[in-house]
């Protein structure tokens, strides 16, 4: 009898399911920084108007353009978020599916913050500290280099203190370990000359040498939730973390961000550009969706609305950080008028 | 002279390429208890279970040679199986009645069979059959009571009403009463006793009284030979073979 | 039987049951023997003996009475084993009889001394003690050694017995018929003993038939 | 004499002091589990009470016309009649940050609700009411004694300013907590306060429910020709082995086969319970075939026996009598797979269910998450307010699984027959 039943259900399924109904709520995949932010704005366009509540996916920036270069059609994408700009290797691949015409929106910065317990003294670092603490070689004074010896900060620099190095990140697999050290280790790096010189004679040394990360225990990789690491800087007042902004801004009670190269990674700073380790945020759509999902368009325009990325937009109280008052008119003239990206 | 209802005529039955029956000549009189006896692993009861073709649910076993019910070869490709067991019913060595009433038990056969097309009937012939195997005095109110409620000796009963139900011509038994205690034992010999009106009953014993108390005929069994057949008095009180008789009075032989 | 029971304890209950019955033939023999030597001198002593040997013979009866039933309760013996318990029932029986004869041989010994005997007839009575107890010795070997050949022999010399005592007989009425009797109660008495061995041959003859029987399960009641 | 008491001589002592010791190492390790599971459930379940209750303020709106077009109230910018009901409350907030941090203390949510009841009550409109608006997270959490106010002002996410306005509404009687029903009753959402399970719950049903029609009449049926009758050869061996593999095969691995097969080839919607479920139930069959054919292999063959010896079909002795015996089994097992496929996010993650959903799914087409996706992606979010909800969605999935085993235990019992 049962078995009867749940057959003819597993049927009835089937059949319902062969005619796919059209897709009338928009698809957005893609970076798990940006995450956050298009989320916020998926729930206020769907209750703010008519069109479903997008759905959004955290596949991270690398995932979510393979999905979204997939192809053209209602069972692809139409927007993906990416932590980073999109590389032309990726465009190419979207051409040969038939994605041609690509709509680039910057949507504003993020920072990565250093940071540790507000139960230690803040710290205060250069890029040239965070390098020489975490690389997984360093150079040795004579133009080579040597397996990584610094055990204690005060080792990396006489004036920080004598800690123990022990900071927690995210996984190879996360596009903020990626900003991390392009933009606080390669930083550190190349600001010794002869590796800056290196980087034109010797690319794949260069990137090899600035870009790898201890694996003697120093640098743990913490996983990829934030939350986490923000809870064992918590136990552990000796660590430091990596993560985003947002999660810094979120619990300033617990945790504090270091200054780097003496800017303090606040809110203004990062705006302003002065905060050393910060990335641009960006989203893509795909141009021959519009019209073909609904609300796409008006989507955009709730993203770029004044109200959604401005200065005192809501965006802005999640951890975005905005773009200038200038940058965000440009960007958002060429949305509207839907401009193609051009690389 | 009676014509035998099962007739065996050099039967040889292999598990894989070990032989387990060799040239078997058998001829089962209707309306009499043939008992099959011998030591463990002589053939006896491949032998029975080659009757109603139960040894096909075993992939490895072959059977050879002519084993013939009321004239057709049982194992004639154009046999049909379930037919051969309609007539051919059978009753194991442990009472084993399906998880279901005392009722549902006895009717399963006609069920299956389509035998009883209405309710009345069906439940007649469900009262008849235990009548006959003489449970009826004792379940009649409890019909609707899980079968494995009932005592072994019940049970087994019980599995010879849901045999006769479908009124086969040949009931098959192996080592039926095993399980049983003395008094369940009798109360089914007795009954085995009194269904050879009706029946042919075929049974595996490993009980030389009971083979001697209930069945008209032996057959005895010896490394997968069949030794000797006849009168059961003659077996059982001047065999000829030196075999039968080591084995029937407990001698190493 | 070469081939011993699985079960070892049964083998040695039906040796024992045969045993009772080997002591059993035994003291009827001696019997037999003791009565006949009673018949030409009587001796009160002995007789008394003879028919106190009678009460131990009945015992050995039961006893193999006992021994059987019990043996038929705990092994249910089948074919020649049920045959091999079932047998020394009769045989028992048998030789009872024959101490029975044997007792009323003695007895009637008293009677014989009080008159004259005729000498011949008491030779004639001797020659059947003689062949009887040849026959009962031989039926009590041929059971010990399931010989059936030899029990065969003992059914036949039962007809020399018989032989014996139609001749007595004969005698008997020629001496009554040709002279006026003086000692015509001896002689029927000597006419019933020989009547009471010629019992005892069919006796053992009948025991010979059970030994016939226990080998082959051929009962030759109905033939010779 | 037997001495009865004696304990010397048999090793008694040794013997008696062995099985003491076993029985309290025994005990031991319940104790320490159970104290494992004291302490998980009761620090979830701790995390997890604030959800029950959510805090409100009591706002006067204007709603009259100049505001609110009656004709059409759902044009009206009710976000901006809040913040300057807000404003009119505390005149004395000018500054720019200043107010902004004063807007903040009524969830971005308040404007909607607005809407919802002018719709629901139009008699609202033409005057001024006080109505009672969700209040933010950091507002709740502070209520609730979460902000450790002896830190300095830059260390917490409430200002000084911010614990002044708090004070002066909760002494005018201005804040109030009510029973958190939109936990239960609304979907997801990126502000922690108004955020709800039931989106992920009906997902999570839906998927099962999928998964359930289709590894349950598919996996019984394998197991049911592979037990019962498949000819043991070569290939039933080989078979059995993968099906054996198969189990324990990393469930992404059957996400990248849902990608590929369903997305890809077969064309379903991306992110529905349907291909979710699709995907659970391949993960799941292996499950349910091992388990089923141990339940199969566990009925005595007496009984298939009889049934053919009185004639029955194979077909017919393995349906009337082997499967009801074994249906118990089977259904344990499915029930065993069902609640690991309810726990799987990573094969969801491919089909695209890992993502932000708001709307709750009418079918098992429209885009759904499930439960542990939607604790995986609370847990993940910077919002503090989030911790607890990540706690209460634990505590849901429990509850989902308990009732999962009821309905088990319950249809065993219908099921089950004594033998």
């Amino acid at each position: 009898m049962s078995i009867r039943l749940t057959t003819t259900a597993a049927v009835a399924l089937l059949t319902v399911a062969a005619p796919a109904l059209a897709r009338d709520q928009i698809n957005i995949v893609g970076s798990s920084t940006v995450f956050p932010f298009s989320t916020t704005v998926a729930e206020r366009f769907g209750k703010s108007t008519n069109f479903k509540t997008p759905v959004v996916e955290s596949t991270g920036s690398g995932g979510g353009l393979k999905l979204f270069c997939a192809g053209v059609g209602e069972k692809f994408p139409d927007i993906t978020n990416a932590s980073r700009r999109i590389k032309s290797s990726e465009v190419e691949r979207c051409a040969t599916n038939g994605v041609k015409d690509i709509v680039e929106v910057m949507i504003g910065f993020d920072g990565i913050a250093f940071a540790n317990s507000t139960q230690a003294a803040q710290m205060s670092l250069s890029l040239r500290d965070i390098f020489l603490a975490l690389a997984k070689n360093v150079p040795n004074g004579d133009g080579t280099t040597q397996p990584n010896p610094y055990s204690t900060w005060n080792q990396v620099n006489p004036e920080l203190p004598e800690v123990k190095i022990e900071v927690l990140g995210p996984p190879p697999t996360s596009g903020t370990r990626d900003a991390f050290a392009e933009l606080a280790m390669e930083g550190g790096c190349k600001s010794f000359d002869w590796i800056k010189a290196l980087k034109k004679s010797d690319k794949p040394a260069y990137k090899s040498l600035c870009h790898t990360l201890r694996e003697d225990g120093a640098y743990i990789e913490a996983g990829e939730n934030d939350n986490l690491i923000v809870q064992k800087l918590q136990a552990n007042s000796a660590a430091f973390g990596i993560f985003g902004y947002s999660f810094l801004e979120q619990n300033s009670d617990v945790v504090q961000g270091s200054t780097v190269n003496g800017v303090a990674p606040e809110f203004e700073e990062i705006a302003g550009g002065n905060y050393p380790i910060a990335r641009s945020l960006y989203f893509y759509v795909k141009k021959a969706h519009i019209g073909m999902i609904p609300g796409i368009q008006e989507f955009l325009g709730e993203f770029t609305a004044e109200d959604t990325w401005g200065d005192e937009g809501y965006l802005a109280d999640k951890g975005l950080i905005p773009l200038s008052t200038s940058e965000r008119k440009v960007w958002a003239d060429k949305i509207d008028a839907l401009i193609p990206l051009d690389m | 002279m009676v014509d035998p209802i099962i007739s065996a005529r050099g039967v040889d039955i292999f598990y894989d390429t070990k032989q387990a029956l060799f040239d078997v000549d058998l001829d089962i009189l209707p309306n009499k208890v043939t008992a099959l006896i011998g030591p463990s692993g002589c053939g006896k009861s491949t032998f029975l279970r080659a009757i109603n073709r139960m040894n096909d649910l075993i992939p490895s076993c072959r059977v050879s040679g002519s084993l013939t019910i009321d004239g057709q070869d049982i194992y004639d490709p154009a046999v049909d199986v379930v037919a051969l067991r309609a007539q051919v019913g059978m009753v194991f060595q442990k009472p084993n009645p399906f998880p279901k009433s005392i009722f549902e038990n006895v009717a399963y056969g006609l069920k299956i069979h389509k035998l009883s097309p209405s309710k009345s009937e069906l439940q007649d012939r469900v009262e008849w059959s235990l009548q006959n195997a003489g449970l009826w005095n004792e379940v009649s109110d409890r019909l609707d009571q899980p079968g494995n409620s009932l005592s072994g000796g019940q049970q087994q009963r019980l599995c010879i009403a849901r045999a006769i139900a479908v009124q086969p011509k040949v009931i098959l038994m192996d080592e039926p009463c095993s399980a049983l205690d003395p008094i369940a034992t009798a109360v089914v010999e007795d009954l085995i006793d009194s269904l050879r009106k009706e029946y042919t009953i075929v049974i595996v014993t490993h009980s030389m009284q009971q083979a001697a108390r209930i069945s008209q005929r032996t057959a005895f069994f010896h490394l997968g030979t069949l030794v000797e057949f006849g009168d059961t008095k003659t077996i059982f009180t001047t065999p000829k073979d030196e075999r039968t008789q080591n084995y029937i009075t407990g001698r190493i032989g | 039987m070469e081939n011993t029971h699985i079960v070892k304890k049964f083998d040695k209950n039906l040796d024992k049951l045969k045993a009772r019955i080997l002591e059993m033939g035994e003291l009827v023999l001696h019997q037999v023997e003791d009565a006949t030597a009673m018949l030409g001198a009587f001796d009160p002593v002995e007789v008394d003996r003879i028919l106190q040997l009678d009460l131990t013979v009945n015992g050995l009866h039961k006893e193999v009475h006992d021994r059987a039933e019990l043996l038929i309760t705990r092994r249910q013996p089948l074919a020649v084993d049920l045959r091999q318990t079932l047998a020394p029932i009769n045989i028992a029986g048998e030789l009872e009889r024959i101490g029975d004869h044997a007792k009323s041989t003695a007895k009637r010994g008293r009677i014989l001394c009080r008159s004259s005997t005729e000498e011949t007839v008491l030779e004639m009575i001797r020659q059947m003690s003689t062949k009887v107890q040849e026959m009962l010795f031989d039926v009590l070997i041929a059971y010990t050694n399931d010989d059936i050949e030899l029990a065969a022999k003992v059914r036949m010399q039962d007809k020399e017995v018989d032989t014996l005592n139609k001749n007595l007989v004969k005698s008997v009425i020629n001496i009554l018929d040709s002279q006026a009797s003086g000692n015509s109660e001896s002689l029927i008495q000597l006419t019933l003993v020989s009547r009471n061995f010629e019992r005892i041959g069919d006796h053992a003859c009948n025991i010979a038939r059970y030994v016939h029987q226990i080998s082959t399960g051929e009962d030759l009641k109905a033939s010779i | 004499m037997i001495d009865l008491t004696k304990k010397a001589g048999f090793g008694l002592d040794q013997r008696h002091r062995a099985e003491q010791r076993f029985q309290w190492a025994g005990k031991l390790a319940i104790a320490t589990s159970l104290l494992f599971l004291l302490v998980m459930v009761g620090s979830i379940v701790t995390d997890a009470s604030g959800v029950l209750r959510q805090t409100q303020i009591a706002v006067d709106l204007d709603l009259g016309p100049e505001n609110v077009n009656p004709s059409n109230p759902q044009a009206a910018s009710y976000g901006r009649i809040v913040k300057s009901s807000l404003r009119d409350m505390f005149p004395e907030v000018t500054r720019r940050k200043d107010k902004k941090r004063l807007y903040n203390l009524v969830s971005p949510e308040g404007s909607f609700e607005i809407a919802a009841m002018v719709t629901d009550n139009p008699a609202l409109l033409g005057s001024v009411q006080t109505l009672w608006l969700t209040a933010s997270d950091d507002l709740d959490l502070f209520l609730r004694g979460k902000v450790d106010i002896s830190l300095p002002p830059k260390q917490r996410r409430i200002s000084d300013a911010e614990i002044t306005w708090i004070k002066i509404l909760e002494d005018g009687g201005q804040l109030r907590r009510v029973a958190n029903w939109g936990f239960l009753s609304s979907g997801d959402s990126r502000e922690p306060e108004i955020a709800g399970i039931l989106s992920a719950l009906i997902g999570s049903a839906f998927s099962l429910a999928v998964c359930f029609a289709l590894s349950f009449p598919i996996g019984i049926g394998a197991a049911i020709y592979l037990e019962e009758f498949a000819p043991a050869n070569r290939i039933s061996d080989l078979i059995e082995v993968n099906i054996n593999n198969l189990a324990a095969v990393p469930s992404i691995v059957f996400g990248l086969l849902g990608l590929s097969v369903f997305l890809g080839v077969m064309g379903l919607p991306r992110s529905s319970p349907l291909v979710g479920g699709m995907v659970l139930a391949l993960m799941t069959l292996p499950t349910i075939i091992i388990a089923a054919r141990a339940a199969l292999r566990s009925v005595p063959p007496s009984f298939k026996e009889a049934a053919l010896a009185l004639g029955a079909s194979p077909v017919q002795a393995v349906f009337h009598h082997v499967f009801p015996v074994a249906m118990p089994g089977m259904l344990t097992g499915a029930i065993v797979g069902m609640a690991q496929a309810l726990g799987e996010t990573a094969p969801l993650l491919m089909i695209g269910m890992v993502a932000f959903i708001v709307d709750i799914p009418d079918s098992v087409l429209e885009p759904a998450t499930a439960l542990p996706v939607q604790i995986f992606l609370w847990a993940d979010s910077p919002e503090r307010a989030f911790t607890e909800k990540t706690a209460a969605a634990i505590i849901v999935l429990l509850i989902f699984l308990i009732c999962m085993n009821l309905i088990a235990i319950l249809l065993r019992r219908k099921l089950e027959q004594r033998f």
